[in-house]
């Protein structure tokens, strides 16, 4: 096992799969030259060269429209969308078309196709530059959505999605290239639409994803120094989502926080709450707790932008309510 | 550009087939045997037969949602198009995709796109597939005037200039987007001076008169396989039937399209073919029964298929 | 009170605050000489001009874009997009910046924006053409989100839109627009942000909106003559939402259900389902139910559409179920 | 265009504070104490102070997130600017905004748009309400080369010139978008070359030479004003710092932005005003001071002012 940031693990994903099959090439702005805005791309320009890792214009349309067609012709791009804010950009290419085509005409066009871009607050951009709209994407049927919390999923996910044939938006998380973690040195992929213990625990669940996971983890840290052993689960897909591993958790622990860095109104707390309820109501000791966004466009100043945002005291207060409910 | 007597006697009957097919789907549409939208092509005939009788095998087609013509053109049978307008399992697109959503991958066919210009990018992605790997294929895309107006067709006409792709751009010029007229709703009154902030060559064409259609699409499509870019053409066309089914028509009057429906392109082609004794009367009158009873059979064909089973809804959602 | 078609109530309410305010004008594709592709603005064009019923080429992020910039000078825009589904090619502008820009700039800009769309399946257009997507809207705060359900809901509602000063999204149904109702005959407006019960009941809550509504108040209809009354609770907005009602009902039936037109996963169903266990914990009886479209992109064969969608007998099923629960 | 000795020395002030201003701004940035992106308008001071120079009180302004100095020649206070960086409750949108989002509906400066292209319709919207009111007012849209490539761009053009719009689109041509040249992301290089696809009549301006831009822009903004529609500037200029702070610029050689560099629009105006004797070294002198001065107490201000309480979190995410 080696130690590496995500940014590593990302770009090594890339790196390795286009090495192994030539149909797979990146495009979008500034991947190339510039070699990636979170540098994730940085010397691919260099080696791979101009035909395999292309520059795009300011067009995210014509991005995510691009890499449609191409994947229908059986090629597999990899889109670049510099943040997720700007998939709003291309949301009827994302939701009309790459969600609809293989079903919508029969079966007959294949869409191996990654959309990959970056999600979150926290880095002081203000409303537009600041989301976490990640639930959104994930409410589309003919959609994968994928958005991985550690650098070892972060690598297999990413590779599976390369090579699966579906179209899948693959959410990277702004904050969290500096985070390290082991990544095993041999290729692996990792199967997309399976939730994972990232923790394992039994008086309380926590559910979370990308960011969330990263909080929820410190969390159960400070949670085991009281005491508490929380089960954290990592749903690393959004769509499909995988409630297993989540139901199977919460039957032994009979509690739980779901834990997300977008806003809670109809986010991903929502449906992860739902199922459980549907699942296993007769298991439930006490509500299910939210820790989501305050439900304001992300502000520029800093105490107020930390104060929008879901923080570790948070999740603590939330299982304590849990715990005692 | 030379064309050969035999490829004349196709484009007709390719022409006529498509009329009596949409005749015949307005009637079931009437019935209620067809749901949804229906688009009809008819008017614009000449445009998408000699566009695409003017295509090799290799050469990739995309369009709207105006696409029976083009799906017939491209060579799908009318048997599979009247089975999807019914909605069944025969159908193109399994009955899934309905009027406006008919594709043919084994004929080169993309579709039958409904987002007004969404498949422009698309197009720029299937040239860039040919591209990247050095096939001498083109890409030909269809779209209407009003599409000319959306983000989509700025950003993909600049794509493809950028990248130089292998992309015919084709807008049917059939002077409405639904009822607002071009003036109303373009900058400029003609289309291809759009290309022009491209830089793209570009060139006007008419529609009515399957010969020029044919020639300009030729040449226009040797240009862009040469690998200079992309190119485009700008087809000028009339519909002589409502945007689709339905539609009051309030925006046009009758005078107007009297007055197109007697410069009808089935008629001067027919004319044509006389003038120049590439055919006889005899023989087109035997390509048009030909077309009727085809589109009898297909029509007979498509209401006997079976429905898609209740376990169709949930097939084809992913791949994997 | 007029019995009203919901065109009818949704014309006359445009129509009379178009004669009541000179800054309330239309613009959208289609709405001027062609009357509306519903009919809803037919003889506005021939009444008000050209000037007030302004066509527009198509381009959904010009008709947004420039209905909010019309806003910020003090107009009172009333932006039509001719369906719900191509409101995804001018998602910048609604969630990019109708939704941000008043709090981003410290309330400087008021956008006094009224965006009516149109949602909805059943039709038989093919996926790209029938989505019922409402709830990603209402996932953005800085938008409301506004979806009535009756015809004297539509036109009060709208009036309110329309007076507001904060960008509303105005959403109708496709397939509701003969439904016909009573309308007041008076001016009235009615609040935007406030639930409604729709029908008395005791024995369970069903919870809905628009299309959904229609099919709750049918269901309980036939619930009725089974002995089971049921309350239906039309949401009438999706942001802000009101859960008031809901609670207080189902603090007394103890029993829910959901019913909306859209997919379920990520749905609204999973918000009001989740708020009701948030807030009446110590009331559920028995899981609650969702009854909402099936996971696929809606396809264009009648059966198969029929199928996806939700309909009354699975309203009645899902009663069922909790009753038993 | 007569401009009088009292408008060239405010308006080589403006220029001076903006270059200070900014200078100041990169200082904080790099002590932590700016937060976010911070997009320097250094080296294009001559465009936005010539231009807006030229506009009168009731003309609009509006522009994307490279927006600093947009705002000082509007008229905004550097207190409230800086502050706005800081992201105190002094700042012109109350510090929720911060570099990218910055306006003064009072001083007619309609923002600071961070998304790409997004502010074009926009600015459409603010010409139709001048329109609507029959005002005679111009709205004034700047935007860089990189943003003439997104859909936004050729929706809002196309309206405008359909509509009419009392719209001035100005470009500001810095020759980069991020790291990627106009040749590598349009079609045409010379970006006023798109205007002709929408018709609308259009020019290219050194944007070095403030005179150039303020006699250009004047005449631009009249002929707007007089009702003949739109019209497109491209202003040719050159952005002396990486695209925002923390830019590698690998994209391009140091050699080139020193050839740059010695043609400072500052430097240019200084020359010529002395050239001209409009003034003297000694007052251009003073008016450096006094730039430098007044950043200091603005500096000061803004480092002074509160924070935003925790109550405006929730303030002003809507009005009713
Ligand atoms: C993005 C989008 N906006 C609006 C519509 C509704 N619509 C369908 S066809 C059409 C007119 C298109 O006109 P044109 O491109 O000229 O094609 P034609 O119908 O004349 O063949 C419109 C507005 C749509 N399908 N997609
Ligand atoms: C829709 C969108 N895509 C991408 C970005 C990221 N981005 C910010 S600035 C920029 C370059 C813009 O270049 P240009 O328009 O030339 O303006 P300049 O920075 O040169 O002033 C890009 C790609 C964005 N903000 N919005
Ligand atoms: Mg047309
Ligand atoms: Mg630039």
């Amino acid at each position: 096992m080696a130690r590496l940031t995500m940014r590593e693990a990302i770009s090594q994903a890339l790196w390795e799969e286009m090495e192994r099959d030539s149909s797979v090439f990146i495009l979008g702005e500034e991947v190339g030259v510039w070699g990636g805005t979170y540098a994730v791309t940085k010397g691919f320009y260099d080696h791979f060269g101009a035909g395999r890792v292309k520059d795009t214009p300011i067009s995210e349309s014509a991005i995510v429209g691009a890499a449609i067609g191409a994947a229908m012709t059986g090629l597999r791009p990899v889109a670049e969308l510099m943040t997720i804010n700007f998939a709003f950009s291309a949301m009827d290419h994302i939701v009309n078309q790459a969600a609809k085509l293989h079903y919508m005409f029969g079966g007959q066009f294949v869409l191996p196709l990654v959309i990959r871009t970056v999600s979150g607050g926290g880095r002081q951009l203000g409303a537009t530059h600041s989301q976490t709209p990640d639930v959104v994407f994930a409410h589309f049927p003919g959609l994968k959505v994928v958005a991985p919390g550690t650098p070892e999923d972060a690598k297999g996910l990413l590779k599976a999605a390369i090579r699966s044939n579906d179209p899948i938006m693959f959410i990277e998380h702004a904050t969290m290239y500096q985070v390290r973690g082991e990544v095993p040195e041999e290729d692996y992929s990792i199967p997309i639409g399976v939730s994972k213990i990232q923790r394992q625990g039994k008086d309380v669940t926590i559910v979370s994803y990308s960011k969330g996971l990263e909080l929820s983890m410190k969390a159960a840290e400070e949670l085991a120094r009281d005491g508490v052993e929380a089960e954290v689960i990592d749903l690393r897909t959004l769509r499909p989502l995988d409630m297993g591993p989540v139901i199977e958790s919460f039957k032994k622990t009979n509690r739980a926080v779901i834990v997300e860095e977008g806003w809670k109104s109809f986010g991903v707390g929502a449906e992860v709450s739902t199922r459980i309820y549907e699942d296993a109501f007769d298991y439930v000791d006490a509500p299910i707790k939210r820790v989501a966004q305050k439900e304001v466009p992300l502000p520029y100043n800093r105490n107020l932008e930390q104060m929008a945002l879901p923080q570790v005291p948070d999740i603590l207060a939330a299982v304590k309510e849990v715990l005692n409910g | 550009m030379n064309i050969n007597p035999e490829k004349h006697l196709d484009m007709y009957y390719q022409m006529v087939l498509i009329r009596r097919m949409e005749e015949r789907a307005a009637e079931l549409y009437q019935q209620g045997k067809i749901g949804g939208f229906l688009h009809l092509y008819i008017g614009q005939e000449a445009v998408s037969t000699g566009l695409i009788g003017a295509r090799l095998p290799q050469d990739r087609v995309i369009t709207a949602y105006r696409d029976h013509g083009v799906a017939v053109n491209c060579g799908l049978p009318v048997n599979a198009i009247l089975a999807e307008l019914l909605g069944k399992a025969t159908g193109v697109s399994k009955g899934r995709g309905g009027s406006m959503h008919m594709a043919d991958t084994s004929r080169n066919f993309w579709g039958g796109h409904a987002i007004v210009g969404s498949h422009l990018p698309l197009a720029a992605g299937l040239a860039l597939g040919d591209q990247y790997a050095n096939k001498d294929a083109v890409t030909i895309c269809m779209f209407g005037d009003g599409a000319t107006n959306i983000g989509y067709f700025h950003e993909a006409l600049n794509l493809s200039k950028v990248w130089k792709l292998p992309l015919l751009w084709v807008c049917e010029n059939n002077q409405y987007g639904m009822g607002t007229t071009v003036e109303h709703a373009s900058a400029v009154s003609e289309i291809r001076q759009k290309a022009e902030g491209y830089g793209i060559p570009n060139e006007r064409v008419d529609g009515m008169d399957i010969i020029a259609v044919y020639d300009a699409s030729s040449k226009a499509i040797e240009r862009v396989r040469s690998g200079e870019g992309p190119y485009l053409l700008e087809i000028m066309t009339y519909r002589f039937r409502g945007h689709s089914m339905g539609d009051p028509e309030r925006y046009r009057e009758q005078a107007e399209i009297k007055k197109w429906q007697e410069q009808d392109p089935i008629g001067i082609y027919h004319s044509y073919l006389l003038g120049k004794k590439i055919a006889s009367s005899d023989e087109l009158t035997g390509i048009e029964k030909r077309a009727e009873e085809d589109v009898k059979a297909a029509e007979a064909f498509a209401q006997t298929s079976p429905e898609p089973t209740p376990e169709e809804l949930f097939m084809d959602i992913y791949v994997d």
